[in-house]
């Protein structure tokens, strides 16, 4: 369980993990898209940090609300929709929450996840993030009496199932689509967000940074 | 192997600066709304309703080279090859808006799709009425029974002068969208790629073609198009290109196009009309006669090299329409 | 090595299948003089004087794409990077000549100088009055003490443009002339090449860049530049382009001027957005006031990358002039 | 001394050896031009041929005369006026002979290097075909009243080292001019061909097709 301060530092904390890692995400979108994927979640979560280094949020909800929308308004493209659907969403359905723990969970992952599909009219199988978030939200449903910690590295660990799961899936949608067969083999790059995003998390919880 | 060479500065501010570079070109007919990408006609035509467009920037002179009168009123531009956030979407309707309603009017893609709605929706908490034409002309990227899975590309031209023309007669929202999905609807295009382009922040070739090859069909951002194939003639590929095309609509002896050979990046001048002296034969042949003829950069993938070709099919409605004067930094009629 | 890719026919034809491409685009407004590569407006105005221009093709859409009311009445296509023959200048002028006299309008280079001449020397034996205007616009190519010497480059489209419009005036041969030539020697242009272009026939670059290096000054066939030197931001770049062209008229504080960025070929029109960004601001903090902008394919070298800058001196003689509408497959106003 | 006829079979023979060294002639454009020298003396010298195998010339001055403007007609660039003058004032120059030998060298080649002097403003020394064209009349002036086939050889070999003298010039005229010192070490293209011709010429009679 960590406190609204804690889930702050976390989301930064992430933000620079998924920054550092704009080269693998750029390289993955140039195989089955147009090569803008890392570039676009460097921009959103460089304002991210710009924004956590600055303001202090009053709750766990707000930092994941407040993520979002900066993602939102910064990134654009299908991932900045996407990512800052999924974060805004998640965040209004922890609502007054000043724990982040093992429970928040699940809450935070599925209704991020309903207002992806809703948004986007993805489903599971689409070999999208949606692939990834999904598999996280199975586990995060089962390791809810969990740590935090424990917990994080279960979805964590699903996340990147998810991934390797969008491997073997033909793109439905996004620009990928096209690619049809030519889609098979490669990972989605937005899961692989997912699953650097879930990872980090884990990381920074098991680093004890604060647990 | 070869890496991408461009006269540039920072490239984390391409898009940006471009868009300054075409408001410089305007001479003050066009203005900034912010500073993240929105841009808007200057003064506003008497009112009507807001034509607004946008999308990723990279595809230069698409879409801000399409504002002024007659045409579009205002566009939202993303960083490139990246849809435009729904803030700026929201800043360029709310600039364009004169109380008639706005009609955004852009390629179908997932990531313009959605950024466009939730302008829609944030549009909506500010009592501007919208209206929304996602355009579909890639023939090359699904197939007609999932015609509203296809993309957008050049083709998006055609479309955004009927709709700027339709708005500027004091069409009605409702009469304005009901004419500019006609106009999408009579739309078709279809791309070949020799090469590839990059973007400037990746210093990367968005896909490889070997020296004796071309793709059909690519798309605007390097999506992969519907085959592979042997370097061929300009005729043959001409050809390919028209059949795929001709067949969709389809296109029939007696009708009436309006034709854009559009290039995607670095083709030639050259080439392209010598692809444009195959098209008009081409389509002599079938008996379809050409209205008009459109050639060179229209709407871009960078560097890419290759060209689409897109047909409007024109009639009562589009004819007067497609006409009527306009005035931009890219099509002036 | 990279090999230059390009859609075509048989290689020694593209020269001729342009212009036919051309004058399909053209719908009837422009015809051809035979088939060597000569080309008129059609039909021809109220009785002027003919403005006849022409040289090697390869750089479309110069300069047959600039044939129309208020703009050149006819053109003579040579090969590509060779100057048209004798005749073809002659049929050019024939069909051109309204018993007003001809200007001939042209790069000043060996083989047009030659060919032009000795086309000059057969319509007087046709009696028809020719006088000829060189253009002589880049900086680059010599010394302002050898302007003689100098290039043609893309700057001829504004001495073209003042040459039709005062063509259309109804101005005597003696007044376009000299008129013709204050536009010329009021224009000043240089470029910047990042690759080379290559010849269809030879299917060989013409020059090797290094990745890391441009060359400035480069001519529009690939002759060679002033200095070659490391790639560096566009910002440096337009400015050392514009440092030469503004001290060699010289443009000063208070001029009032037209500005073209022209594409050699292969630029990205975000380029030459980013270029025109950084020129309007270089012009602005000397207080020379953009009059127009130009940006685009104006007159190319194949697949050259890079760009050039022309400026055009206004004068109270030239801005009407300048302003007057024209309509042309490349250039309307 | 050969007849008209021979006079016609000599350019015929000439012309096709001008068109087989396009590649070459390319390449040396290339290297101080704008690459198109080859295509355009094979474009000037296809017409010739074409021209020759269809014609039969009544005199050897016509056969010069037409030789140049077909080329004039055809070719377009700087050679097409250089080279179309060059033979089309030759030509003049030998008004109604009918024998071309070892004194109507010199005849030719000083009226054809005149009239290609007024012509481009260009003189001895300025890396042109001149140059070539220069060298081969001063030993066509000296070897005037030797065999035709002994007069060729010499004059060839005298346009060979003109192109030899054109690696050490620094181009002043056509498209080399702005190279000024980069244009050191190369030959001039038109110096090449020109000197082609002449080495054609002296083949064609020296292989007794005609003597
Ligand atoms: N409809 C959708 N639903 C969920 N995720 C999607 C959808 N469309 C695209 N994505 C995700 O977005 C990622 C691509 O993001 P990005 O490269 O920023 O978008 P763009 O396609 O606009 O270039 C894909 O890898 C995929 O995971
Ligand atoms: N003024 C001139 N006088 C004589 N020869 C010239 C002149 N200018 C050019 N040439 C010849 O023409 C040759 C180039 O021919 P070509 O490549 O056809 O011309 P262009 O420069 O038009 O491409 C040069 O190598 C040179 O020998
Ligand atoms: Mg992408
Ligand atoms: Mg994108
Ligand atoms: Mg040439
Ligand atoms: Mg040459």
């Amino acid at each position: 369980m960590i406190n609204t301060a804690q889930t702050q530092a976390l989301m930064l904390y992430v933000a620079k993990q998924v920054v550092a890692s704009e080269p693998l995400l750029t390289e993955a979108d140039l195989v089955i898209g147009d090569g803008d994927h890392g570039i676009g979640m460097e921009r959103g979560f460089l304002a991210v940090i710009e924004m956590l280094e600055k303001e202090q949020l009053a709750s766990v909800d707000k930092v994941f609300i407040k993520v979002g929308s900066t993602m939102m308004a910064s990134m654009g493209g299908a991932s900045g929709a996407i990512f800052g659907s999924f974060f805004r969403a998640g965040g209004k359905a922890l609502k007054g929450t000043s724990d982040f723990d093992a429970k928040s969970l699940p809450v935070l992952i599925e209704a991020g996840l309903q207002s992806v599909m809703d948004r986007g009219g993805a489903s599971p199988g689409d070999k999208t993030m949606i692939d990834a978030a999904d598999m996280a939200l199975q586990m995060s449903k089962t390791t809810s009496n969990e740590s935090l910690e424990s917990a994080l590295s279960k979805v964590a660990e699903a996340a990147k199932q998810g991934v390797e799961a969008t491997k073997s899936m033909i793109a439905t949608t996004g620009k990928a689509k096209t690619l049809g067969e030519r889609s098979l083999g490669h990972p989605d790059p937005g899961a692989i967000t997912t699953a650097i995003i879930f990872k980090s998390m884990a990381d920074f919880v098991k680093q004890g940074v604060a647990v | 192997m070869r890496i991408p060479k461009k006269l540039i500065n920072d490239p984390s501010k391409v898009a940006k600066e471009q868009l300054e570079g075409l408001i410089a070109a305007n001479h003050g007919r066009i203005q900034a709304i912010g500073d993240k990408g929105a841009v808007c006609v200057n003064p506003l035509p008497s009112p009507q309703v807001a034509i607004v467009t946008g999308g990723g920037s990279g595809h230069e002179p698409m879409f801000a080279g399409y504002l002024g009168p007659g045409l579009a009123t205002a566009a939202a531009c993303g960083d490139i090859f990246a849809a435009p956030p729904p803030g700026v979407i929201l800043d360029a309707a709310q600039a364009a808006d004169q109380g008639k309603g706005v009609l955004f009017v852009y390629g179908n893609y997932a990531g313009d799709n959605m950024n466009f709605d939730i302008a829609a929706e944030l549009a909506d908490d500010e009592d501007i009425e919208t209206q929304t034409i996602r355009i579909w002309d890639d023939v090359a990227s699904a197939p007609l029974s999932k015609i509203k899975e296809r993309r957008g590309v050049a083709g998006d031209l055609f479309v955004l002068k009927i709709a700027g023309a339709a708005a500027a007669q004091g069409k009605s929202l409702g009469q304005v969208t009901e004419i500019t999905a006609h106009a999408r609807d009579c739309t078709r295009s279809v791309g070949v790629a020799l090469s590839a382009g990059s973007i400037p922040q990746t210093g990367k070739y968005n896909f490889e073609l070997p020296d004796d090859e071309l793709e059909y069909g690519m798309g605007l951002h390097g999506e992969p198009g519907v085959s592979r194939e042997k370097m061929a003639s300009a005729d043959t590929v001409v050809e390919q290109l028209l059949d795929r095309i001709i067949e969709d609509l389809p296109f029939v002896a007696g009708d009436k196009v309006c034709l854009l050979i559009n290039n995607l990046g670095s083709s030639t001048v050259m080439e392209l009309l010598i692809a444009n002296r195959k098209v008009h034969s081409y389509l002599e042949s079938k008996n379809i006669e050409v209205h008009d003829t459109l050639i060179g950069s229209y709407c871009t993938s960078q560097e890419m090299a290759g060209y689409s070709i897109s047909l409007l099919k024109l009639d009562d409605t589009l004819t007067p329409l497609y006409d009527a004067p306009c005035h931009s930094f890219a099509l002036r009629k």
